[in-house]
Order: structure tokens, then C-alpha cells, then sequence
């Protein structure tokens, strides 16, 4: 691997401006990702060299674009669609599982819907209520979507370039508060599977199962508590939460004998569950020393104090200590 | 061949007429069969019968040229016979068979045919008017010389998508052209209550596009209004077309028609395309009664003969329940 | 209670008319509730009695749908805003998630938001992809909402009186294929608080925790494996998916060791993923003799042919397959 | 009390004068109070200024009477000062305070206050229409006779929201003001390009209702044409006023201005709404430069009050993380 370091926004840019180059089928709407280069500056400079047609500014018409997007795809182009956040996803998402998921099934397969619609998720930025949230479950619960969800400037260019790639609507769900942050991204051309979670860290005593931005902060507390407590903590990023790597979870916890999920979403119908009950109906069970904890966001909408908003979703503390109660 | 030029009238090869007539009696045939099975409990479900619209679907469409595509709605069987879709896959979809369009698996809600530029009937009031923006974009980005056509009904041009799909053609010069078909009621809402205009091609100026109104009973007003916003649409940008028309059925399966009287259906059903155009055919002498009818036994046996294909077709096989969710 | 045995959908029309008796603030909106009497008949007759401005007919607009009832929840008024297929919600579930649910807590708790969506869930009716889905698992995952399903006629009404008196959003999930079920409905008043499950069948060897249609299946199921092999199956049914009886169920568990939770809705991301891992984070956990078994619909979307449809979701042959294998 | 009375100009106190013209000056200091704290890092989050733009808020709030409602935007300050709030509790929340409107919870996207018929500053662009159409309904279905001043963007008037809610409230006649600030982008979308209409409000059309475009600096002008529509809305129905205005400022926190020039914003500062009234009340001796100045002092008195009440507030408790999910 490559030694250079760019941010996970520029790996983001990197993955679609080389796909649009290979690929004249591939184009890119969504709102003021022209001249304005997107809300996060995601896509800052590829107007400059790909034109206004195919790096295309939309009127504010989430379903529209979103459908748009849908009937594009369908009809023999790869759009890539922004959602400025996750959280307008909603307004279309009519559009997203009843029309782009399911044209496939209900046409007998005679459809390819090969599109991508790219929002970042998450709080932290005091945007509070409407502008924080994480709604992965709600896209893993849509067959025939595929929701992928990566926590490394590096995971996220090959993960982007196999979503563009696919032939399938794929859900990709982007972190705002990792745009900034730097990580070895090779040069070159590389793809990572839509089907392959990723160990983290490799552990012996528990296994956590998180994704997004959550990932760097477990491994945070894990590396703390291996040096404090000399604990041996197992961290699994899914990547792509659907489909889900069952067996890399599933193998884990049955070495590790402990589970706990973390994730930034609301708890109550969060993704977590999906884990556990898949854990739970497994071959894993019988190798389970203990309950399977859930760390998860507080089932509250994300406050606007600074606060307020840092305590509604896992923090350092709270992982540690649910850790510590596992472990202790 | 024969041509028949009149004021107002197309200018239309025999053959042409004789397609365009046959494609009604196919849809009014069709559903009748469909009407019959619904009654004898053979389907299940439910379906959204076009009887007395036929010439808006089957003028239309005939005024598109080949590579042209198409996007039907849920009362979409004229759609589909129009678009020139097999009238055999077309009842074995019905019947829920493996050899339907969407191997059983799509019903009468979403028959499709991407392959031949059909987008599919759509559940989703609606729904479909950005998938055919989005088709529109495509056509656009590829640089070819194709029109889209959207079907709607009256209802659902009240629809959130109806506006955004609009205003985005209208800004992107789209060529699509948005049909529609105002049959006076969204299941019992009549128009007149469900919105504030008599006349909804006036939603046209909300998008700076032309917008006509047209007796959607009279297949050559449609066709050529078809043809000239075809023109339009490859040039200038998107063009609204709402066509008068009436459902002599119910709304679906089960409707008592307690929202309007069975005067204002009888009027009405004085202006069935149908006869209409025979007259018209037969008036200016491009066929004899004889000719007509005999077109209109062949249009009998074809339907019989796709039934009958319906009826001795395999059903779908257990693993087709799983199959095609995903492309890949 | 009382031997009158009316049907789950006239329980339905019993509440919201009893409601409306009561209380004068309370109105009633959405498509084709008039004269027509709704999709599945369940408002036949109320306009006669409340008038066209409290049974109020809608244009086709379910985002203004649930957004006008957001509306007039938070200045006064208690509206039950009626979605013709809960497959529609998505269409509105902007205004119903970022909305109607955040904006007590957004603003500080000076916002009350009375209102109850109501919406029939389910497959089984031949109605296809996207008029089938059970969807409770994205209610309960937003924060400020209240989810309730039904299952029995008794339950309906009680709840629904209990729903539209809450001064919270619920969105009140109606099944298809109970709406001509019959059962005993005391002609009084009574609500039935929506925080509490209830036992269907006592039992001391499985706990399955279903809701919806699956009750009745279920419970057919347990009768007969008591009858044929003298297995003794809890039923628990949470009526109120948000906010959960976590205890109920955790308490049943305790007592009869295994867990089996069976769904209609797609199985990832559904929601017997809340309640597994409910089970295996409390204490119920220390006293399960086997993996927690779930039981789902398939990730698919809902096919058209009849054999299909009815194996894509669990039924009485994979419910009694799986309890085998749990007991065996 | 003297009243001055000219062509084109309402009729209007010097009181009244006094209050539209201070509330505007606390508009513009406040932002500008607001915009140096975020530059200061002393506030989180991001925030919408409307400088330049106060007389479309103030302006036609002046319009409205005791008891009416409004919707705002995220662009909100100046419809909160409009509608009369407290600058206190709203500079509070702005600092994430508990004595802010929202006790901090809702931040500058959020503000609301609904005791005082203020519905809410809205994350969501077009997510306030509905509502505000609904709070229209309410108050219809009560037979008060108050008015709704519904605000929004350019933006938001290509959301599907924006059309749903006009085409309800034209069928249902009700008493909504839609008042749409063209401040010529949606963030960096002019409107040019995000409609292919000069002339906003022929939007109205599709409606069947008035539809008028107007000075939006020019505060009596949009004071006598909100109170026009005021009149027209209680009795006939819905109205369409445009705003032309323009913002002076980024769209929010971080905005390089990449799309429109320097030249263009200049232009728009000679039209600065401020100064215009301000030249205004002096020329006509309404009142004199020394009573102006004192006015502006007091405005930025008023502001350091609420500046220091602010910073001197109370944090939120921690369990103000979980209260008021919920109501009851
Ligand atoms: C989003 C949505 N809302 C409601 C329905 C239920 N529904 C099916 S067809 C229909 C009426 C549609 O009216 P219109 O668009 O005029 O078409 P028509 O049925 O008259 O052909 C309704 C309400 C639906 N399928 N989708
Ligand atoms: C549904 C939705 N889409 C996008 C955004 C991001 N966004 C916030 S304000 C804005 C521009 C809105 O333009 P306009 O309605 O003209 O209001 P203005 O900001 O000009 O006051 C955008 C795109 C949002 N908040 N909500
Ligand atoms: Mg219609
Ligand atoms: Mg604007």
C-alpha cells in the first residue's frame, strides 16, 4: 500500500473523478455540487473537468432526484446522486425502495437500476435535528438496495468505485465528521467487495461490531484499555451493512465468546438489532459468555447543544464502560 | 398505399390505421378478458381497467418512432399494447405465469418491458414521472434523438413528483413529454374537487412549457398532438399534454360508482374512441364494415390465443421467489 | 366483556367514530374516505354522519397529507389522517419523521402534536411490490412516534381510541387480511393504554412474540402442536411496537427459556431485530436454553403470483417447521 | 398619533412605523451579532443570515393580525423578530442555552414558538408548507377567522411540498398567505437556473389562485400586499405573493460566493431595505435623524441585553437530553 495520505472527502472526490474518467456513462447531480463543490466540498474542482452536464447542479426536488437518478439508471447511465444530508434521503425515498430497489424483482429482471445515491450521515456538528441523523436500518431494511457505510479515507475510495461499479441501488452513506480526516489511500486502481467487512483489530476477548465514524472512536478506547488493562478487543466494520458479512461477525464472536454493538443511530429499530439477532441465531450463541450488549444513540431526535448532542450518541465513556462491565 | 388526408386529420398509411385501430380493440378485448377472470375470482389481486380511454394510450404511443420510450402507470394495459408489447406475455403476467413480462412476479401494477423501452406500468400514483425525467436525462446525456413519453393520470398530478419531475425537464430541456390522461376522477375524487383549475394545462406556465388540452377521446387529435410535441420535446425541452378523457369501469376491482351518476358515464360512453374512430374509417371508406370487421375477429382471436398461452403456462417455479432481487 | 362480534374494520370505524363524538377537535382525512368509504371500506357511512369538512377527502398528496395533519395537530386540532396503503407513508415520511416526531423535542417541548396515521400494512391480497410491505421497523425507528398494529378487533378499537386521544404522532398499522375478521368488541368505552403487550396464549416451553396477521397464524399453529405433541406455546403480542413492553416479553422468556419472534416484514432490518436483542441484553438472557430463533418474511419484495406471495413471508408450515426445531 | 398618508404607501402609526423599522434594525443586529460569534467559534453548528432581506420578514409579519400564524425558514431570524418573540430566549437559543426558545435544543434552524403562533424555523427546505397549510386547515376547521403567513424560498418552491400544499389549500379555500423570499438562490442555485420561469409567481396558475411578484425590499410594498392577501385569504382562499429580494451574506457559515459576482451583491446593497426605510421616515419627517439614531440605539441596546442574558443563561441539564420526546 501506498504511503500517501489524503482525507476520506478527497478519497470520496478521487473514486467518482476515476470512475467518470473510465466510465463516460457515469455522471454525478445533486444540489451545488457544481461551482459550489457540495455542501462538505466533497466535489470542489470537478465541474472544472467534467462539465455542467455531467457534474450537474439540481433544483432542491429530493424525490425528483433521487427518481431521476432511478429512470437514468435503467435507461443505460450510472448516476451517482448526492443528497446534501442523509436526512433528505426521506423525501425520496419513495423513489429509492419502491422504485429503484424493486424495479428488478417486479420486472422480472429484466431491469438493471446500476445507481448510486451518496449523503452523509451523522452528528456532531451542531446542525442538530433534521441535518445528524443516521438511518442506515431504514435502507437495510429495502431488498434490493445495498447500504455501504465506510470509516477510512481508503475504504471509502475502493467501496465507491465498486458502488459505482454495481449493478445494483447502492446506498452510500458517508461520514460528515471523517470528511477531514487524512489515511493512506494508494494511488492506483483498486475496488473493495460490497460483500467483505473488514477486522479492524484483531482481539480475543470481545468482539465489537460498528461502522462509520463510531470505528475509529472504538478503536480509540480498545487501544486504551489494551495498554491500561491489557484487554484484547476485536473491532469488525461491516463496511457494507447490506449485504452483511455474517460469517466474519458470526466467526469472530464464536473465537471471542463476547459481543457488544455500537452505533451512533437511535437504539430502539437500529441496526444493532440485525447483528445481534443474527448472532443470536447462529452457531455464535453457543459459544456466548454473556448478554450481547447494544451501545447505541439515545432514542431522542440530536439536540442542538454542544452537549446535549455529544452525550445523545455513544462517546469514549460510555464505550469504555460498556466494555468494562462486559469485560470486568 | 392508400392515403387519407383530411383537415385535421394525420396523415396516416393504411397500415398505420389499421395498427392503431387494432391496438384498441387489443385493449378493450384484453380487458375484458381481464374483467371476466376478475369475476370468475381465475385472478387475483386487483386491476385499474382503461376501457373508454383507449385513444389516448394507443394515439399517443403511436406517435412515438422506434427506440422511443415510454412510462405507463397503473391503468397501464393500453400502455402496453400500444408500446407494441406482446399480447402473450402480456395475459400470462395477469394470470401470474412464468412466461409474463415479469415472470409472474409483477401482476397487471407493473408490467414492464425495459428492453423495448417500456418503463413499466407503477403502483405509485405518481411514481412514475421521474423515472421518465430520469430516462429523459439519459436520452439527453447520450445525444440521441429520442423522446420520452410519461403517462399520468388527473390524480396524480397533484403528486409532489408531478412538480419536481416538471420543473426539472423544464430546466434541462428534457425531452419528455408529459401525457395526461385526465379520465375526470382519481378513484372518486373527481378532478374538479381535487384541484382548483378546470383547465390543467394551465399547470404548464408554472414551468414556462407549453401546455395543451385536448379531446382525449379522438385518437387522431392525440396523435398529432403527440407528434407535434414530439418536435418540440428534441429541441426545446419538455411539453405538458392533458387529454380529456372517461373510465367507463370502476376505479379497481371494486368500486359501486357512488361519486358519479350513470348519466354523466353514459354521456360519456357516446364518446367511446372506438366506434369513433370505426366510424371514421369506415365514413371515409379506407376499409369496408367487412375489413373492419374482420379486423376486429383477428383482434378476438388474438386475444383468445393469449389466453389460452396464459392459461397452459407454467407457473413460476419456487426459487423465482428469490431470484432477481439483486442484479449480479 | 360483551358477546357482540363485529369486525376488526368496523372496530376500526367504531373508534374514530366514537372519537369523533366525543371530541370535536378530532377530524378525519385522506384519499377516497368520503363517499367512497375508503380503500378496504373502513369509513362507510361517516361521512353521512361527521359531514364533508371532518371526513375530509384528499387530493392525492400524501407529503400535504401528513403534513397539513402534522399541521393542525400542533395548532389545535387532532386529525386521523388516513394513507391509503401503508406502502405510501414513505411518500409523506419527511413531515411525518423530520416533522410531526421531532418537533416536540426540537422546540423545547412547547409543541404537542396529537395525530394518528393511520395505514393497512401486509401482503396477501395480490396487490404485488408496492402495495404489500409491513414497514412498523422504520416507525420505530424515529424517536417522538408512537407504532401501533393490531391484531385482533378488540385490540383495534381499544387502541385506536387510546391513539387518537395520545398527544403524541402514532401511526396506527391496520392488516388487510384482518379487516374481515370477526371478533367480540364491547359496544362501551374502553382504550387499551399503548405501552402494554399482551399474552395471547399462555405457555411454558417457547415464547414467540408476533404481532399483526402473524397472531392468528401463530396461535393456530400453537393449538395445534398442543394438540398433536402437547407443546405449551406463549403468544406475546406487543400491539405497541414504540414504545415496546420490553418487560413482557423479557418475562415470558424468563419463564419458558427459548424465543422465537416471527414477522410478516422483510427479515433484515425488521424489527424482531429490537426485540432479539431486548432479550439478549436483559436478563432473559442467562435463562435461554437455545439461540433466539427468527422468523420473517423473505428479502424480497412482495411477487405478484399467488404461491409466491404467500411463501414469502412466514407461513402456518415454516411457523410449526421452525417451533420443531426449537423443541425438538 | 400622526399619520402619514401617501400614494402607494399604507396607512399606517408611527408607532407601527417605529416597530416595523426597530424590529428590522434588530434583525440586522442580531445577525450581525450572530455572524461574529461564529466567527469567533463561540457558537456551533451553522446559521442562515438574512441581512439584506428584513423587509420581507418584517414587513409582512407587520401585515398580519393577533392570533394569526407563521411559518418560517431556516433563514428564520427575521420572521422570529417579526412575529414579536422575546430577543432574549432567542439569542439564547442560538447559544444552546436552557432559557433559550427551544432550552437549547433547537438552535437557529429550530426556533419556534407555538404558544405565540410561531410554527417553527425548518431544517427541511419546503418542510414548513405543509405544516403551515395544516395549521390553515385548523384554523378553517374551527371557523376562526385568522390568516396563516406561510414563509419560504426559491428553493423550496421546486419541493414537491410546495405544490401539494397549494393545490390543498386551493381546493379547501384556505386562509394561507405562501409567501416566497426570492433571494434569486437556493444556496449557490440561482433561480434562474433552478426554474425556467422569470416570474415565480405565475405558479399561482396551476392553482387557480392569486399569484403577485413584488419589491421585497421595499417594506411597504410588502406590507400593503400581505395585508391585501390577508383580506383575500380569509375569505377566498389561498394566495402567491413573490418576494424579489437578495442576501446579502453566504448561504451560511462557510460560503466562498463562487456563483454570483461581487459586482451583482453590490447592486443589491444600493437596495438595501434599512437604509431605504430609514430615508424614508426622515424625508417625511416622520421622524427625525436624531429620533433614528436613537431608535438604532436603542436596537443595539436591546441586542446586548439579550447578548448578556444569553451568555449568562444556564446549560441545559443532562436530562434535558431526554425529556420532551414525548408529550404526556
Ligand atoms: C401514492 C399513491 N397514492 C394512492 C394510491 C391509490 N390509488 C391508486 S390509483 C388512484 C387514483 C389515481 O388517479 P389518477 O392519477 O387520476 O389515475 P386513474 O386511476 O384515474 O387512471 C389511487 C388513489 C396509489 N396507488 N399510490
Ligand atoms: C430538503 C432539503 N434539501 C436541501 C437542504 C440544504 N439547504 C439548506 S438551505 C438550502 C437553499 C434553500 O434555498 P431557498 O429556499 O431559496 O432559501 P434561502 O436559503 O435562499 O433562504 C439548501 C439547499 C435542506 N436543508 N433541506
Ligand atoms: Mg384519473
Ligand atoms: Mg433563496
Amino acid at each position: 500500500m501506498s504511503e500517501r495520505e489524503i482525507t476520506y472527502a478527497d478519497a470520496i472526490r478521487e473514486a467518482m473523478s476515476e470512475e467518470m474518467r473510465r466510465d463516460p456513462s457515469v455522471f454525478f447531480m445533486g444540489e451545488d455540487i457544481g461551482v459550489y463543490g457540495g455542501a462538505f466540498g466533497v466535489s470542489v474542482g470537478m465541474i472544472e473537468e467534467f462539465g455542467p452536464e455531467r457534474v450537474r447542479d439540481t433544483p432542491i426536488s429530493e424525490a425528483a432526484i433521487i427518481g431521476a437518478a432511478a429512470g437514468a439508471a435503467a435507461t443505460g447511465t450510472r448516476p451517482i446522486a448526492e443528497i446534501q444530508f442523509s436526512d433528505f434521503i426521506g423525501i425520496g425515498i419513495d423513489q429509492l425502495g419502491n422504485q429503484a430497489a424493486k424495479m428488478r424483482y417486479m420486472f422480472g429482471g429484466h431491469a438493471t437500476v446500476p445507481m448510486v445515491v451518496r449523503a452523509p450521515a451523522g452528528s456532531g456538528t451542531g446542525a442538530a435535528a433534521q441535518h445528524s441523523q443516521s438511518q442506515e436500518a431504514w435502507y437495510c431494511h429495502i431488498p434490493g438496495l445495498k447500504v455501504v457505510t465506510p470509516s477510512t479515507p481508503y475504504d471509502a475510495k475502493g467501496l465507491l468505485k465498486a458502488a459505482i461499479r454495481d449493478d445494483n441501488p447502492v446506498v452510500f452513506l458517508e461520514q460528515k465528521l471523517l470528511y477531514r480526516k487524512k489515511g493512506p489511500v494508494p494511488e492506483g486502481e483498486y475496488t473493495i467487495p460490497l460483500s467483505k467487512g473488514d477486522i479492524k483489530r484483531e482481539g480475543k476477548d470481545l468482539t465489537i461490531v460498528t461502522w462509520g465514524r463510531m470505528v475509529p472512536m472504538v478503536l480509540d478506547v480498545a487501544e486504551k484499555l489494551a495498554a491500561e488493562r491489557n484487554y484484547s478487543i476485536e473491532v469488525v466494520d461491516p463496511r457494507t451493512l447490506m449485504p452483511l458479512d455474517a460469517q466474519l461477525i458470526i466467526d469472530s464472536v464464536i473465537k471471542t465468546g463476547r459481543a457488544m454493538v455500537v452505533h451512533e443511530a437511535v437504539k430502539t429499530g437500529g441496526y444493532a438489532g440485525e447483528i445481534i439477532a443474527t448472532i443470536c441465531d447462529s452457531e455464535a450463541f453457543f459459544y456466548l459468555d454473556a448478554p450481547v450488549r447494544r451501545l447505541a444513540g439515545l432514542d431522542v431526535p440530536i439536540p442542538y447543544n454542544p452537549e446535549l448532542e455529544r452525550n445523545a450518541v455513544p462517546t469514549p465513556e460510555t464505550i469504555e464502560k460498556n466494555i468494562l462491565d462486559l469485560l470486568d | 398505399m392508400t392515403k387519407e388526408k383530411r383537415a385535421g386529420k394525420p396523415d396516416l398509411s393504411v397500415d398505420k390505421l389499421q395498427d392503431m385501430y387494432i391496438k384498441m380493440l387489443y385493449t378493450r378485448k384484453f380487458e375484458e378478458k381481464v374483467a371476466y377472470f376478475f369475476s370468475r375470482g381465475m385472478v387475483h389481486g386487483t386491476t385499474h381497467l382503461c376501457i373508454g380511454q383507449e385513444a389516448s394510450a394507443i394515439g399517443a404511443i403511436a406517435a412515438l418512432e422506434e427506440g422511443d420510450w415510454m412510462a405507463a402507470t397503473h391503468r397501464g394495459h393500453g400502455h402496453t399494447i400500444g408500446k407494441g408489447l406482446d399480447l402473450k406475455p402480456m395475459m400470462a403476467e395477469l394470470l401470474g405465469k412464468s412466461t409474463g413480462f415479469c415472470r409472474g412476479k409483477g401482476g397487471s401494477m407493473h408490467i414492464a418491458d425495459i428492453t423495448k423501452g417500456h418503463l413499466g406500468a407503477n403502483g405509485i400514483v405518481g411514481g412514475g414521472i421521474p423515472i421518465a425525467t430520469g430516462a429523459g436525462l439519459s436520452v439527453k446525456l447520450r445525444g440521441e434523438e429520442k423522446a420520452v413519453l410519461c403517462f399520468f393520470g388527473d390524480g396524480a398530478i397533484n403528486q409532489g413528483t408531478f412538480h419536481e419531475s416538471l420543473n426539472m425537464a423544464s430546466v434541462w430541456n428534457l425531452p419528455v413529454i408529459y401525457l395526461c390522461e385526465n379520465n375526470q376522477y382519481g378513484m372518486s375524487m373527481s378532478q374538479k374537487r381535487a384541484t382548483n383549475v378546470d383547465d390543467l394545462s394551465l399547470r404548464a406556465h408554472s414551468y414556462g412549457i407549453p401546455g395543451v388540452r385536448i379531446d382525449g377521446n379522438d385518437i387522431f387529435t392525440v396523435y398529432e398532438t403527440v407528434k407535434t410535441a414530439r418536435e418540440h420535446v428534441l429541441k426545446q425541452g419538455p411539453y405538458l399534454i392533458i387529454a380529456e378523457t372517461y373510465r367507463f369501469m370502476g376505479h379497481s376491482k371494486s368500486d359501486a360508482n357512488k361519486y358519479r351518476t350513470k348519466d354523466e358515464i353514459n354521456q360519456w360512453k357516446e364518446k367511446d374512441p372506438i366506434p369513433r374512430m370505426r366510424r371514421y374509417l369506415e365514413e371515409r371508406k379506407i376499409f369496408s364494415a367487412a375489413e373492419l370487421d374482420a379486423i376486429e375477429q383477428k383482434a378476438t382471436a388474438d386475444i383468445e390465443e393469449a389466453v389460452e398461452y396464459a392459461r397452459t403456462s407454467p407457473d413460476p417455479v419456487p426459487e423465482d421467489l428469490i431470484n432477481d432481487v439483486y442484479a449480479g
